[in-house]
């Protein structure tokens, strides 16, 4: 089977600005994978199944990730002007400073699709899509249209993360009820305080025994006040 | 009075409903006496799979089961002409055979046309 | 958020279902099967809309037994989630148990002693044989066979589940394997016992296909009933008993040589229809193949250790990066994508279920079908809803 | 309902009489257990395999799953109860004709078990409606299910058919419907059931 | 003229009216079914038997289950919102009564002139079979005719067409 | 022949029929409270505290490191640590628990606290006939109902229990010998040492925080 | 010694009877009669609910009730003290007055065919010229039962249960007659006592039951499967094809009613095998000559729990049919076998006395069988296949 | 009142309570329910004739009831059969509607 060196050529000579970048995976199964713009997503889709050589006609696995928004702290070099008295006169002075910034870098939702081969009997081929940030943009080209396998799977991603398949044939909530509005697999998912009683007093439960006594107590008064 | 024999088959009869009505008149009893009904609109809706149930059950059916229905009928009235022939037939000739054959015969070309025509496929 | 749903009707190009068009005659029926359905196993529904007997309309909605199997799983280590994929298909504990150990083993990479692939291999083939034997029984039960087969398979299943509770302590969620290895060692009696169960297993294979595979009802319940054809199966991702009905050769004990499979011989079977009853026979010969392979197994097993010395239970925590890692479990495909931060918890943690990928194809086998076929075609599918809803 | 009183004094004059119709309304009521065909997870698998050859829940009479829930008597809650089905769990409760059992089978059924820090699932089905016999486990034994079958059967027994102790499907006043709770846009609506779940007193 | 034979009557005239007057068809099918019931009954007063039970065969087991079926095919289990009865219903009772009433003095009138005691006959089905193939041969084959023509022109009729219009 | 299958399975079922009369294979029944399965050796329901001596509250292997209750995937062990501490089998000072409970509506069998265990203290018990309709007071087992002693625990898991014992004694064995080589020199320090008080007593027993009533 | 105890029941009722003054006397033995129906075959029904589930239990490998009463004897007791005093849910929308009487409808139709049953040796309530006929058209009265249950349920699975269950009842309806006409031809009469007493002959040792003909034995064999449906019993059980309609056309009753559908399913098929019985396999004749010292009633009685048995095996192995299946089963192969072998029986009795007409029935017969399975099996394109592997 | 008497005037009421119902009610399928009434009454004066009639042994009486319960049936078939069929052209059973929609 290819590299994904060579598969990313064999995508960027097929599918002319294609976008394709490696994204290299460290630990020992080094199964790397391929980021697919958006914009040619479903060409370069079509070409991985039906590329002779490549010949992908299984898709696998779909399989979304949250990645939160990072705040990233980093040291940056500046250098800015700084009015200075050097011997006795006041001077513009360019001068380099360590800073310390903090920026937020944009959290983002990704799919991550399996590929493997019937005919050739090769595989896994990872590719993976990323939106542009977990709120408002969240569309990412369907893949059903490619590969049936992905139908009922990236329902399941539009259900647990939100991530919006345009052109998926028949997007509906899959696990959840339909009036649910969250995205639960989100790591920044709160679930709803039905806390009752657990017998083990690990922090995590002590905190939420706190949360409910107080949200209980809060519509205790809510309650009388409303009386 | 008593020889007659729908006597017997009236007395059957109301025995018959006796052992029909009797228990459920005893479960009402029981009911009444120690173990109130206590209908409610959620156990007296209709059970679809633990859903609530959708649209009418009263919908128009296909006309398959009428079809049966009329071939049914019609083999049904042939037996009734069947039977006593039947019960005279050890002594009859071979003209009266071939008189119900021709009979039989023409009610199973009304049957094979069904057939032939799909009548008999279930849809 | 809520994206504008297009009607699936009126999108183009895909690999869609086909349009049924009603007749024209009476009405539509509109019933629910499920989430309380003697046929369901367990708690899956499809609504299905009826013109007579027909079906012109199946949508299934899942997500009746979705217990957050991954969200939990990401919030606790490697080992804790263990247990936990026992109970995803809970017919196969051992495979499950089987593919999340491959996927850690692939993300950490973990070597596995001999002894325990062996181990591997004759559990999961146990498996294989109780969870096919026990999906024919359900097929039939839902063709109204009133138990028996059901109950012959659970005879049989009854013994291997007491191999594996003497093997692992406990009848169906085993947590046997481990990164590197299995958790306990089998003693030479088990051993000398599994061999019994083993040399029982074809004569119960032939009572059950005397029983069975001739039988004229369920020839004629069966055959030419729920056709899936080779393209769409591979197109939709259907996997393992199913996959290779449609006569896809598709095997991941072949294709992946994972374990050490590569050393038993052993056939795939296929079949040139993709009906039910080709499902079913699939089954059975897989049944069959899996009676050879553990004969073999069982033949060589050697001494050994069975747990890699370099692994940990505890304090377990993998460089970043991901893996994936998938078995041929009974089922079909059974895999697992892990996304390891360096936390002693996974990241990402997804289980890519075979009964849930199974089901895509499920309106396209019933569509056209009579009602009654919707119930053997779905059993044909052998999913769990464990598995389907995680 | 004055008829029904007097009718209940008499009855109860003639002591002896009721005894005897109690002991065999609770004999016939216990040797008569029919569960509802209803598997919901793991713990279903185990009470198919109660009914198989090797345990044999027969032998107590209990073999005829009913597949409506209007002609069974007993519905073994076997697994998972998730916020999805919990309605529809209830609904076919409150659709099963009086008197009626319930056993929550397994850790889920009872508290929601390995699976209660899930956001779908529900901590226990106790919340919505009454159990009678709960059997811990993951999953239980196919025993286990029978040792609890005769638990609810001993406890059928011990029911008294009039006075205060009697069983609720005896009492007028007792609740006979037991609202299905919604499914909201976070949770359940009501997260519980009041007549039936009295809060438990949080951790110590 | 006894007990018995009123009260037969008195469950057919029943039937037939609960027939004629309930407002949901399924209960007129079953009220007429009762109405069939009760004239097998006066057949078998009259010493009728293989009559009588031809009529439950045909009539309950089949014609009903028919109307039945024609019923639901053509959703009459609805009850109509604009009422049961035609707007002309006064004159078709007016007819029915005149009818009844012109028989009724027929009957009184006239049937005093037949002698009041017949011998009961005893007819077997032996002599009905006999019969059938024997002076009866000929509307036998008729009937044959007219029932193989009549599943003809039903089966058309009621058919479905597969693709045709509605 | 039409319904050559069918006699075939009729003769299957037939041939089951009259097995079941005869034959104990084709009569698997086992008829539960009467008679019982054997207990595999292996098998696990719920776990249990071992304690050696008589006294369970003074034998409990435990010493509360609260590892189990860490590692349980659904988190159904807690442990309250004692203030004090007391000598365990090798006569090592430590930790016991003052509260052990399992709640066993949650407990999955998995078996994993046992195996986290370095003190050979949990194990798993086949015990099953657990049925009950309290649900809170039936289901929630403390230290007590817990605990049970080793005798129990050979008499489940007969292999496994020697080779723990084996392993115990082993390690006692070998502090043992250290305790005798420390003894000698430590003779004079000890003799110091007794002049300090012992550790304070009856421990007063801490309420976590966020509890209410 | 050998007549007593062959009319014991006979006597008794004599007995009985006579302490009556003569003018009640008629009337007091119609009532015992109607008494010992009322009584034995319900009695009956319980027993054969115990065996049924014994029976299905020890083909499944297990024991079955054997915990309520000795040796579960008491199992059905109850289960009927159970159901009493079981709460009755009438759905709020369904029709109240026809919800009620379709139970009690069903009872009273099929206690009513047992009045002509010859139980034994002058051992039959009614003996009517037209015994047969009235079978029948009790049998066809139960249908209407079945439809008000299915219908006035209002619910989906009901009424579609019902619908199916009338649809196969009349199908099969027909077949059942056509199949006892065979015997009526070569009887000479509807009367099920004289079709009994045509039987009770034997040549050395073996009886003339009609199902030791050609003919006969495929009349018996269609009537069999025409009962099987007629009763909605496995294979044919669709009606209550649990896996799709969850219980057919009585899913909304509870306690009593419900009870009474199934005792009205088992009774009917008690009546159906009865008739069978005395059509096909000589009533209450004993099936060897030097065994008729043993009471006519014992042999009907043996006969009925030996065809119960055979129902009761069929649930045990057989998957079910398709509706469509079974519909084309009935019209497309079972109905044109029965109306051949009706024909076959005219030449049967041609053909007079004689090896060649045994010869020749059998051969047409059982040509015809094997010609019309093929054909089914060929063009509903079924059959055992053969398999391939990838190495 | 003679007992043939009796039995005319049976049937006689069921005839006209069977026309009344083809007279009075809108839905054709009771029209048709109303005829089978009265030819069901026609059939008891057949039977009643023929039990009391001079010649019962010439069973002609019967033989005609049993003849006409067949045509009875047959024209059920058909009769319904037509309903059924207007049924799905006009989407109503009711007469005056479909008299309505022909023209």
């Amino acid at each position: 089977m290819k590299t994904v060196e060579e598969i990313k050529a064999a995508i960027e000579v097929a599918v002319p600005g294609a976008g394709v970048e490696i994204v290299s995976n460290p630990s020992v199964s080094g199964q790397h994978s391929l980021l697919i713009a958006h914009s040619h997503a479903l060409q370069v889709a079509q070409f991985l199944r039906d590329d002779s050589e490549l010949a992908l006609d299984y898709l696998s696995n779909v399989t979304g990730v949250d990645y939160l928004d990072k705040e990233i702290s980093e040291k940056v070099k500046v250098t800015r002007t700084v009015t200075k008295t050097v011997d006795g006169v006041e001077q513009q002075v360019e001068e380099t400073v360590d800073e310390t910034r903090k920026r937020v870098e944009p959290g983002y939702l990704e799919t991550v699709y399996h590929l493997f081969s019937v005919a050739k009997k090769h595989g896994p081929v990872i590719i993976r899509m990323r939106t542009a940030n977990r709120t408002d943009q969240v569309e990412m080209p369907s893949l059903t249209p490619i590969w049936r396998g992905a139908e009922l799977q990236e329902r399941e991603v539009f259900d647990l993360y939100g991530v919006v398949f345009t052109g998926h044939p028949d997007l509906r909530r899959l696990l959840m009820w339909d009036e649910f509005k969250d995205h639960p697999m989100r790591k920044d998912y709160v679930e709803p305080d039905d806390f009752e009683y657990e017998p083990t007093a690990h922090d995590q439960v002590l905190e939420r025994a706190k949360q409910h006594a107080a949200a209980e107590k809060a519509a205790i008064q809510e309650g009388a006040e409303a009386r | 009075m008593a020889s007659n024999p729908y006597f017997s088959l009236a007395v059957l009869f109301l025995a018959a409903l006796g052992f029909g009505l009797a228990p459920l008149g005893m479960a009402w009893l029981w009911a009444k006496v120690f173990s109130p009904a206590k209908p409610n609109p959620i156990k007296n809706a209709i059970y679809e799979c633990g859903l609530v149930s959708k649209g009418d059950a009263w919908v128009q059916f296909r006309s398959a089961y009428y079809l049966y229905a009329i071939i049914f009928l019609i083999f049904d009235v042939e037996a009734v002409f069947l039977l006593p022939f039947a019960v005279a037939f050890t002594g009859l000739g071979v003209a009266a055979c071939v008189s119900m054959l021709i009979f039989v015969l023409m009610l199973i070309e009304g049957l094979a046309w069904a057939w032939a025509k799909g009548v008999l496929t279930w849809a | 958020m809520t994206p504008s749903i297009a009607h699936p009707d009126r999108v183009e190009g895909w690999n869609r279902p086909p349009i049924i068009e009603p007749d024209g005659e009476g009405e539509l029926l509109e019933v629910a099967m499920g989430p309380h359905h003697p046929s369901t196993h367990g708690v899956f529904r499809m609504d299905v809309a009826l013109d007579g007997e027909r079906v012109i309309r199946l949508k299934p909605v899942f997500g009746y037994l979705h217990r957050n199997h991954e969200k939990i799983a990401e919030g606790a280590s490697y080992l804790a989630s263990m247990p936990y994929t026992d109970r995803l298909d809970y017919f196969c504990s051992l495979t499950n148990n089987w593919a999340y150990a491959l996927a850690v083993e692939t993300l950490v990479g973990q070597q596995v002693p001999e002894r325990a692939e062996y181990l591997r291999v004759i559990l999961a083939e146990l498996t294989r044989i109780q969870n096919h034997a026990s999906t024919i029984g359900f097929l039939t039960q839902e063709m109204g066979a009133s138990g028996t087969p059901l109950m012959y398979a659970f005879r049989e299943r009854e013994k291997i589940l007491d191999l594996f509770e003497q093997l692992t302590g406990s009848r169906m969620m085993c947590n046997y394997m481990r990164f590197g290895g299995c958790r306990v060692d089998i003693s030479a009696a088990l051993l000398d016992e599994a061999r019994k169960i083993v040399a029982g297993l074809p004569g119960f294979i032939d009572e059950f296909e005397a029983l069975l595979s001739t039988n004229e009802i369920l020839m004629a319940r069966c055959q030419g009933i729920g056709k899936l054809k080779p393209e769409l199966a591979i197109n939709a991702g259907i996997s393992g008993p199913m996959l290779r009905a449609s006569g896809v050769d598709y095997d991941i004990r072949k294709v992946d040589h994972y374990g050490i499979y590569d050393r038993f011989k052993f056939r795939v079977p296929l079949g040139d229809h993709g009906d039910v009853y080709d499902r079913y026979m699939v089954r059975v010969l897989e049944m069959r193949e899996s009676v050879t392979i553990l004969e073999q197994a069982l033949k060589d097993i050697p001494a050994g250790p069975i747990m890699d010395p370099k692994s940990k239970i505890r304090g377990f925590r993998p460089k970043p990066g991901e893996a994936y890692g998938r078995i041929e479990a009974p089922k079909g495909e059974l895999g697992f994508y892990l996304i390891s931060d360096g936390t002693p918890n996974p990241y990402r943690y997804r289980v890519r279920p075979p009964s849930l990928i199974n089901l895509t194809v499920l309106e396209d086998m019933c569509l056209g079908e009579s009602v009654a076929d919707v119930v053997v075609i779905f059993g044909s599918v052998d999913i769990v809803l464990g598995e389907v809803d995680r | 309902m004055a008829v029904d009183q007097q009718l209940k004094i008499e009855l109860g004059k003639q002591g002896v009489f009721v005894t005897t119709i109690e002991e065999l309304y609770n004999w016939g009521r216990k040797n008569s257990v029919w569960p509802m065909q209803f598997g919901l997870a793991c713990c279903a698998i185990e009470m198919i395999a109660t009914t198989m050859a090797r345990y044999d829940l027969a032998r107590f009479g209990a073999e005829v799953f009913r597949p409506s829930p209007r002609q069974a008597d007993l519905m073994i809650i076997s697994g998972t109860v998730t916020k999805k089905m919990a309605p529809q769990v209830v609904r076919l409760y409150n659709q099963m004709a009086e008197p009626r059992y319930v056993i929550a089978m397994g850790a889920c059924a009872i508290s929601g078990g390995p699976f209660k820090q899930g956001y779908n699932v529900l901590k226990g089905i106790d919340r919505y409606i009454p159990v009678d016999v709960h059997i811990p486990g993951c999953p239980p034994r196919p025993e286990a299910l029978i040792q609890a079958f005769m638990t609810l059967q001993k406890k059928i027994d011990g029911q008294p058919l009039t006075g205060e102790e009697r069983p609720r499907h005896l009492n007028p006043e007792a609740q006979g419907e037991f609202p299905v709770p919604e499914q909201g846009a976070h949770d359940l609506e009501p997260t519980s059931n009041p007549g039936v779940w009295p809060i438990p007193v949080v951790i110590r | 003229m006894t007990v018995v034979f009123y009260l037969i009557a008195a469950i057919t005239v029943a039937g037939g009216l609960a027939a004629v007057l309930l407002k949901n068809l399924v209960h007129c099918a079953l009220a007429v079914t009762i109405a069939f019931g009760g004239i097998a009954l006066l057949f078998l007063s009259l010493d009728a038997q293989f009559a009588g039970f031809v009529q439950i065969l045909v009539y309950i087991g089949a014609v009903a289950i028919l109307i039945v079926f024609a019923i639901l095919l053509t959703r009459g289990s609805d009850v109509p919102k604009d009422g049961v009865f035609s707007p002309t219903w006064l004159t078709g009772v007016a007819i029915a009564s005149a009818v009844f009433a012109v028989m009724g003095w027929a009957v009184i009138n006239s049937v005093n002139a037949i002698p009041q005691l017949a011998a009961v006959p005893h007819v077997t089905v032996h002599d009905i079979g006999v019969a059938l193939v024997g002076s009866y041969v000929l509307p036998l084959e008729i009937v044959a005719l007219l029932l193989t023509a009549a599943t003809v022109g039903a089966v058309i009729v009621a058919m479905h067409e597969k693709g045709g219009a509605e | 022949m039409l319904g050559e299958g069918i006699l075939k399975g009729m003769a299957e079922t037939a041939k089951n029929f009259a097995g079941s009369f005869v034959s104990k294979e084709r009569l698997t029944t086992v008829e539960y409270p009467e008679e019982r399965i054997a207990p595999a050796e292996n098998a696990r329901v719920f776990p249990f505290l071992v304690y050696d001596t008589e006294n369970w509250e003074a034998g409990l292997r435990c010493v509360a490191c609260q590892i189990c209750e860490k590692e349980c995937p659904p988190k159904c062990i807690y442990i309250d640590k004692s203030k004090d501490k007391k000598p365990d089998y090798v006569g090592k000072q430590q930790f016991y628990p003052t509260r052990f409970d399992i709640d066993i509506s949650v407990c999955m069998s998995c078996q994993i606290c046992v195996e986290v265990c370095p003190f050979e203290a949990i194990k798993m018990d086949t015990q099953f006939e657990l049925a009950t309709d309290d649900r809170f007071g039936g289901l929630l087992l403390d230290r007590e109902q817990l605990a049970k002693s080793n005798e129990y625990y050979h008499e489940i898991h007969p292999t496994e229990a020697s080779e723990v014992d084996a392993r115990l004694a082993e390690e006692k064995a070998k502090a043992d010998a250290k305790a005798k080589a420390a003894q000698a020199t430590a003779a004079k320090a000890a003799a110091d040492a007794a002049t300090k008080t012992a550790a304070p007593a009856s421990p007063t027993q801490a309420k976590p925080e966020g509890g209410q009533d | 010694m050998i007549d007593k105890a062959d009319q014991i029941f006979v006597l008794l009722q004599h007995w009985l009877v006579s302490f009556l003054p003569l003018a009640l006397q008629q009337p007091a033995a119609v009532l015992l009669g109607v008494i010992g129906i009322v009584c034995v075959f319900p009695a009956i029904f319980a027993l054969t609910t115990v065996f049924e589930r014994k029976g299905l239990g020890r083909i499944q490998n297990r024991l079955g009730p054997n915990r309520v009463g000795p040796f579960g004897f008491m199992q059905p007791i109850a289960d009927a003290i159970k159901s009493l005093t079981k709460e009755d849910v009438v759905p709020s929308t369904a029709n109240g007055p026809v919800h009620f009487l379709a139970p009690v409808g069903l009872v009273v139709a099929v206690f009513m065919g047992f009045a002509v049953l010859p139980v034994g040796r002058n051992m039959v309530l009614v003996d009517m010229d037209a015994g047969l006929l009235f079978f029948f058209a009790m049998g066809a009265s139960t249908e209407v039962s079945v439809f008000m249950a299915g219908w006035s349920s209002r619910n989906k699975y009901s009424l579609l249960g019902a619908m199916r269950a009338v649809a196969q009842m009349i199908s099969y309806e027909v077949v059942l007659l056509l199949s006892s006409v065979a015997v009526v031809m070569i009887t000479g009469s509807l009367s099920l006592t004289k079709i009994v007493e045509a039987q009770n002959q034997y040549t050395g040792i073996f009886p003339h039951w009609y199902i030791f003909t050609p003919w006969g034995l495929a009349g018996f064999v269609m009537y069999a499967i025409a009962a099987t449906a007629e009763t909605n019993r496995s294979p044919f059980d669709l009606p209550e094809g649990e896996s799709e309609l969850v219980a057919g056309y009585h899913t909304e009753y509870s306690g009593f009613k419900f009870a009474l559908f199934f005792l009205g399913e088992y009774l009917a098929m008690l009546s159906i095998s009865g008739l069978g019985t005395t059509l096909f396999l000589g009533g209450w004749s004993a099936p060897l000559s030097f065994l008729t010292f043993m009471p006519s009633w014992f042999w009907f009685f043996s006969k009925l729990m030996m065809s119960i048995f055979v129902f009761i095996w069929m649930r045990g192995t057989l998957p079910r049919l398709r509706q469509d299946q079974l519909m084309n089963f009935a019209w497309k192969f079972v109905l044109p076998f029965t109306l051949l072998d009706l024909f076959v029986t005219a030449l049967w009795r041609f053909m007079g006395e004689g090896l060649l007409r045994w010869i020749v029935c059998s051969a047409i017969l059982l040509a015809a069988y094997i010609i019309m399975g093929r054909v089914a099996m060929v063009r509903k394109h079924f059959g055992p296949r053969s398999y391939r592997y990838a190495e | 009142m003679t007992p043939l008497g009796g039995y005319l005037l049976v049937a006689a009421l069921m005839f006209a309570i069977g026309l009344a119902g083809a007279l009075v009610r809108r839905n054709a399928i009771m029209v048709l329910i109303g005829i089978e009434l009265m030819l069901n009454s026609a059939n008891l004066n057949f039977i009643a004739f023929w039990r009391y009639g001079t010649h019962p042994e010439a069973l002609t009486g019967m033989m005609f009831a049993i003849f006409s319960i067949a045509v009875a049936a047959a024209e059920a078939a058909v009769g319904l059969g037509l309903v059924i069929a207007i049924y799905r052209h006009t989407h109503t059973t009711e007469l005056d509607k479909i008299n309505r929609m022909k023209g």
